[in-house]
């Protein structure tokens, strides 16, 4: 490893030429190949936000209920009784269309680490998944390794996977995203930061050993496919969930403790990140001794330590009188406990290896001179209006279609591979509800979790795409019955230096903050993966949004399934948008349209309607509107419980078709006991809302007549997955 | 004639299994263990008399299926 | 009824087991880590469901070398009712306590989904809550959970009566359908020759609350503590 | 020396694994494929210089610990 340290080495580790000047003037000396490296590592997209940052600054991030927002490994919202939720979503992306298998893994495995470093014990796992053309044989091999990775990763550390979403569209055939959620809880008064204080205190690497992993992964992230990406690849990272599993249990044991006084995972970037940030969030200096790092291969440098993106590591500051104590525990659960370094006066990182200082940097402006780029953009233009679309098929014909199209069909196949279960909490498993509920340990008390982006809306209009994700995660979330929160958002978008892909970042994150102003449902974490494309070819700009809600008893959750003998009845009104609609796409075969508009105002004022019927009691099954329209959802209904259901013809004034299929927003379809109660108290209240039928024993019977027989909706649903995997 | 494709990590990658079984057979007191590694083997009964044709067909079958070349790596016997 | 729980490395039911005997017991049990070695004085040991060593090697392998196996073993030896649910169930085969193995599911996919278990006989302190030939639902998660035994093995635990559960529809029909790991005769859980020692793969501990969905696995532990409390008294 | 340790199904024991993997290769257009089985190889590193030893050593391992002989049978070649 005797490279020349110069412009050209670094344009290779991916700082531009002013970069690299401004690495010079704050050195005032060329830097070791190892300064190099933490700089590239640091000043990379990945972990600087180099292109995001100004956007990111514009998004609402305050509540009352939030205690700690964006800038700690994972947001914390107050979840009454003296407890803290604490979540984020992060994007596993490129090692995913390397090795699907580990790719998907060890993005759990991250994500957990970020939720578990700040003293939560995760209690969920939630992941928003996109994939290229299903037709294509690598995207089955993505499906199926993702799908293994995701469950291999989840099932073995104990945490229950309780949601997540799918897509499928060509754009991201070469480009597949993997973005892993994690739901933690922890007491609000341990909660663990990762700002190192204390001049002299020890800096304590715990977890796996290092090796040769991924290195340069950060910058990796960073960069989009091309032809040579095969050659670039960084060693691909394997995930140990038993360590991982291990590690969560002897973190938990010391935070239990007064030991600590700072922690972080060792993510992207590993050492370098953990190390740097630790130090600089805390104003202080940091020397490290690498030969004190526990090391899996003979003959690491220092080069390649400090940018390993090993698995399953953590740095601690710990308490010097504390320090036997901790080793204790760590030996106990058979993890590696080593002393790697201190706390200084300096400001400044330096790192030994073998008596020589191969990195010796100032963090403040390691820091503050990160780049920060305010990147060129276009407004996306606006679609052109639909027009009139004819039926082709007639209803029944259409649901059959759409029911079993990718994008609909049941993912079964998928969380049938998912430990759901574990941890006996979950009170709704996937498919039972909108969220998933997941009860907090010994209390009544639950969460509801869930994901959510229709890209296909993003791309036609970000602004209103992004106002959508938020208002569709805050509906699913209400539609159980829960008080939406706050949420986490994981923006996967393409090459940022190309105008019009960062005005769909911009217009997307215009479109988030609106909505999460309208919604009370501020963002507290989040993740940016951008360069999503493969040889000049973007992905659909897709900000996949965790929502994180809160239910006093999680008796009062309601699930979608329908039982016999209820009144259906739709909230919400109903214009009959067809513009990128499912119906438009798989029936009419056009991928046309502005994408149907959010009223910020009416979703609110149709949710708060829906959540207090349901907390008053009065509902028995609940179920928002979304991708495939009214029809589809109460297919929905009827698939998930065990009746048929009866519908009444829609109104004269909107064409049956464009009723039944519409993707209008701010719906819900409630089954009630009584229509009559639940219609005059939405008339009372100003909210739109009709009787569209009732629930029988039998089949699903469309309002022109046509009879499905609920088995024949499930088989049609079911196949999807199952003919192309099994 | 039968083909034996072992299948290994590559040198430097993580083998979490290789790992949990030394540490326990080093617990059940064996001692004087160095590097354990964990792989896979896969026995093919494959139609042909001439072994260098049976050996490329199992090592284009490693190739294309059996052995992940992003992380193993993988030879073949052929008996 | 004085029951433990024994945790190895990578357990990871050890909490949902902890819940479950609570609400029967009406009190916690007591945690016992993999290495102690001492059972003294308890009517149950159980062994929880998890990833004990990662499952790394084959499910249970290396914690059924653990240190705490020498005490289940005499716990076992002096009549002491033992209950080893999924990974436990594997533990308990690869230590010989009880007969056959756990393969690889034959779809080759992890499994998470309700079954229905048939109770193949109610006179054992298990299933004395249960009817003989009726039907419970169970949450199961495991990916090695295709019981395997040669046929001689099989035709002894059949003739022994000593199958405790087998995989059924909902209505109690034992078919292929049913068997979703393909276990051998459908079985997911049989007893030891004395019928103290069950190992099952399926997770009655996760639906013992309404809230859940159900409480079909109750009758389990409620079942141990009238049957445990009463063999001491006498 | 290193000893490599091969565990594989016993006859008579199902491996859908195998199974699987004849099927994928069928499918790949591999033509002339008989029966495939699955198993599992661990290498070791033993300290020692004495090949009957290391051999027996090894095998005390397998026997212990890396088979389960209820459905499994081993082999160990020491190099
Ligand atoms: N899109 C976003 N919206 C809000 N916050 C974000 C977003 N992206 C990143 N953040 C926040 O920036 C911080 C750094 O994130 P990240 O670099 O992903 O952390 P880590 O080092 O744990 O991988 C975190 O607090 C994260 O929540
Ligand atoms: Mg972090």
């Amino acid at each position: 490893m005797a490279k020349e340290v110069n412009q050209a080495l670094a344009r290779e580790f991916g700082l531009s030429a002013d970069e690299y000047a401004n690495v010079l003037t704050i050195m005032g000396r060329t830097p070791s190949l190892t300064e190099l490296g933490i700089f590239s590592v640091m000043w990379s997209e990945h972990c600087s936000y180099k292109s995001s940052r100004v956007w990111l600054k514009t998004l609402p991030t305050t509540a009352p209920w939030v205690i700690h927002g964006p800038g700690e490994n994972a947001g914390v919202v107050d979840i009454g009784e003296g407890l803290a939720a604490i979540f984020k979503m992060e994007s596993h992306n490129h090692p995913s269309f390397i090795e699907p298998y580990q790719g998907a893994a060890t993005g759990v495995g991250g994500i957990l680490r970020d939720v578990f470093t700040m003293g939560a014990r995760p209690i969920a796992n939630l992941n928003a998944l996109r994939f290229g053309d299903p037709k294509l044989a690598v995207t089955k091999r993505i499906v199926d390794g993702v799908v293994r990775g995701i469950g291999g990763y989840g099932n073995c550390v104990g945490v229950p996977t309780v949601g997540g979403e799918i897509n499928f569209h060509p754009s991201y055939n070469g480009n597949p995203l993997v973005n892993a959620m994690t739901v933690g809880i922890a007491d609000q008064d341990k909660i663990f930061l990762s700002a190192a204080a204390g001049v002299g205190n020890p800096v304590v690497y715990v977890g796996s050993k290092t090796g040769r992993d991924g290195i340069h992964g950060a910058t990796m992230a960073s960069a989009e496919f091309g032809k040579d990406s095969e050659e670039k690849r960084p060693t691909v990272q394997v995930g140990d969930p038993f360590t991982e599993k291990l590690l969560i249990e002897a973190c938990l044991e010391l935070m239990a403790t007064d030991a600590i006084v700072a922690i972080q995972d060792m993510g992207a970037a590993g050492l370098t990140s953990s190390s740097v940030e630790m130090a600089g969030k805390g104003g202080v200096g940091i020397e490290l001794d690498l030969d004190a790092v526990p090391q899996r291969e003979a003959g690491m440098t220092a080069y390649e330590m400090m940018l390993s993106e090993s698995q399953e590591r953590m740095l601690i500051i710990v308490r010097p009188d504390r320090q036997d104590m901790a080793r204790a525990i760590f030996e106990k659960w058979d993890l590696d406990f080593a002393v790697i370094g201190h706390l200084t006066e300096t400001g400044r990182i330096v790192v030994r290896h073998k008596g020589v200082v191969e990195a010796d940097i100032p963090l403040d402006p390691l820091a503050e001179q990160a780049p920060l780029y305010h990147r060129p953009w276009v407004e996306t233009p606006k679609r052109a209006a639909l027009g009139a679309v004819a039926d082709p098929v007639g209803l029944g014909a259409a649901l059959e279609t759409l029911i079993a199209c990718p994008d609909l069909a049941s993912r079964s196949w998928v969380w049938d591979q998912y430990d759901s279960t574990v941890g006996g909490q979950t009170v709704k498993r996937p498919g039972a509800s909108d969220a998933a509920i997941v009860k907090i340990e010994g209390r009544r008390r639950a969460l509801a979790l869930t994901t959510d982006c229709t890209p296909r809306y993003v791309l036609a209009d970000p602004e209103a795409g992004g106002a959508q994700a938020v208002a569709e995660a805050w509906r699913n979330i209400t539609a159980t019955g829960a008080r939406p929160l706050a949420i986490t958002d994981n923006m996967n978008f393409a090459n940022p230096e190309k105008p019009e892909i960062m005005g769909q970042f911009a217009g997307a994150v215009r479109g988030i903050s609106a909505a999460c102003v309208a919604l009370d449902f501020p963002v507290v974490s989040g993740n940016v993966s951008l360069y999503n494309e493969t040889e000049g070819r973007p992905i659909l700009p897709t900000p996949a949004i965790g929502g994180l809600g809160v239910l006093e008893d999680a008796a009062q959750a309601v699930g979608l399934g329908l039982t016999p003998g209820l009144d259906l009845v739709l909230v919400g009104a109903t214009e009959g948008w067809l513009g990128q609609s499912l119906w438009l796409r798989e029936i009419a075969g056009r991928e046309e349209g502005p994408p149907p508009p959010v009223d910020l105002a009416a979703e609110r004022f149709n949710g708060d309607f829906v959540r207090g019927q349901i907390l008053s009691g009065h509902v028995r099954a609940c179920h928002d509107v979304s991708d495939g329209g009214l029809l589809v959802a109460v297919a929905e209904m009827v698939m998930a419980g065990g009746a048929g259901a009866r519908l009444l013809p829609g109104p004269a004034e909107v064409t049956a078709h464009a009723f039944w299929f519409g993707e209008d927003q701010a719906r819900y379809v409630l089954a009630v006991p009584d229509a009559a109660a639940v219609l005059q108290a939405a008339a009372f209240a100003g909210v739109p809302a009709m009787r569209l039928g009732e629930s029988v024993v039998g089949d699903l019977t469309l309002p022109d007549g046509a009879a499905m027989s609920v088995a024949a909706l499930r088989t049609a649903n079911e196949r999807f997955f199952r003919a192309w995997m099994d | 004639m039968k083909a034996v494709v072992t299948v290994m990590l590559k040198a430097g990658v993580l083998d979490p299994q290789g790992k949990a079984i030394g540490q326990a057979l080093q617990g059940l007191g064996f001692e004087g263990l160095g590097e354990v590694r964990a792989g896979k083997v896969i026995e093919l009964e494959i139609a042909g008399s001439d072994k260098p044709t049976v050996q490329a067909q199992a090592e284009e079958m490693a190739r294309k299926l059996l052995a992940n070349m992003v992380i193993e790596s993988f030879k073949v016997e052929v008996a | 009824m004085k029951a433990a729980i024994v945790v190895f490395p990578g357990i990871n039911r050890e909490r949902d087991m902890a819940i479950a005997l609570e609400a029967s017991v009406g009190r916690k049990p007591r945690m016992v880590w993999h290495k102690e070695t001492d059972l003294d004085g308890l009517d149950l040991v159980v062994i929880p469901g998890g990833f004990s060593y990662g499952d790394y090697l084959r499910c249970g392998a290396m914690a059924s070398q653990s240190p705490v196996m020498g005490a289940i073993r005499a716990h076992a030896a002096r009549g002491g009712h033992i209950l080893g649910v999924c990974n436990g169930f594997q533990i308990l085969t690869e230590a010989g306590l009880l007969p056959g193995a756990l393969l690889r599911n034959a779809n080759l996919r992890f499994l998470s989904m309700d079954c229905h278990l048939r109770v193949e006989r109610a006179d054992t302190v298990f299933t004395a809550q249960y009817q003989a030939g009726g039907v419970f639902r169970s949450p199961m998660a495991h990916g090695d959970g295709n019981f395997f035994a040669d046929a001689p093995t099989l035709d002894r635990l059949e003739g022994e009566n000593r199958v405790a559960f087998r995989y059924a529809t909902a209505g109690g029909a034992v078919t292929q359908e049913a068997n979703r790991n393909g276990s051998a005769r459908n079985i997911a859980g049989i007893y030891s020759e004395n019928l103290r020692v069950l190992g099952l793969m399926p997770h009655p501990e996760d639906l013992v609350d309404p809230l859940m969905g159900g409480t079909d696995g109750k009758p389990l532990f409620d079942g141990l503590v009238a049957g445990l409390t009463d063999t001491r008294a006498a």
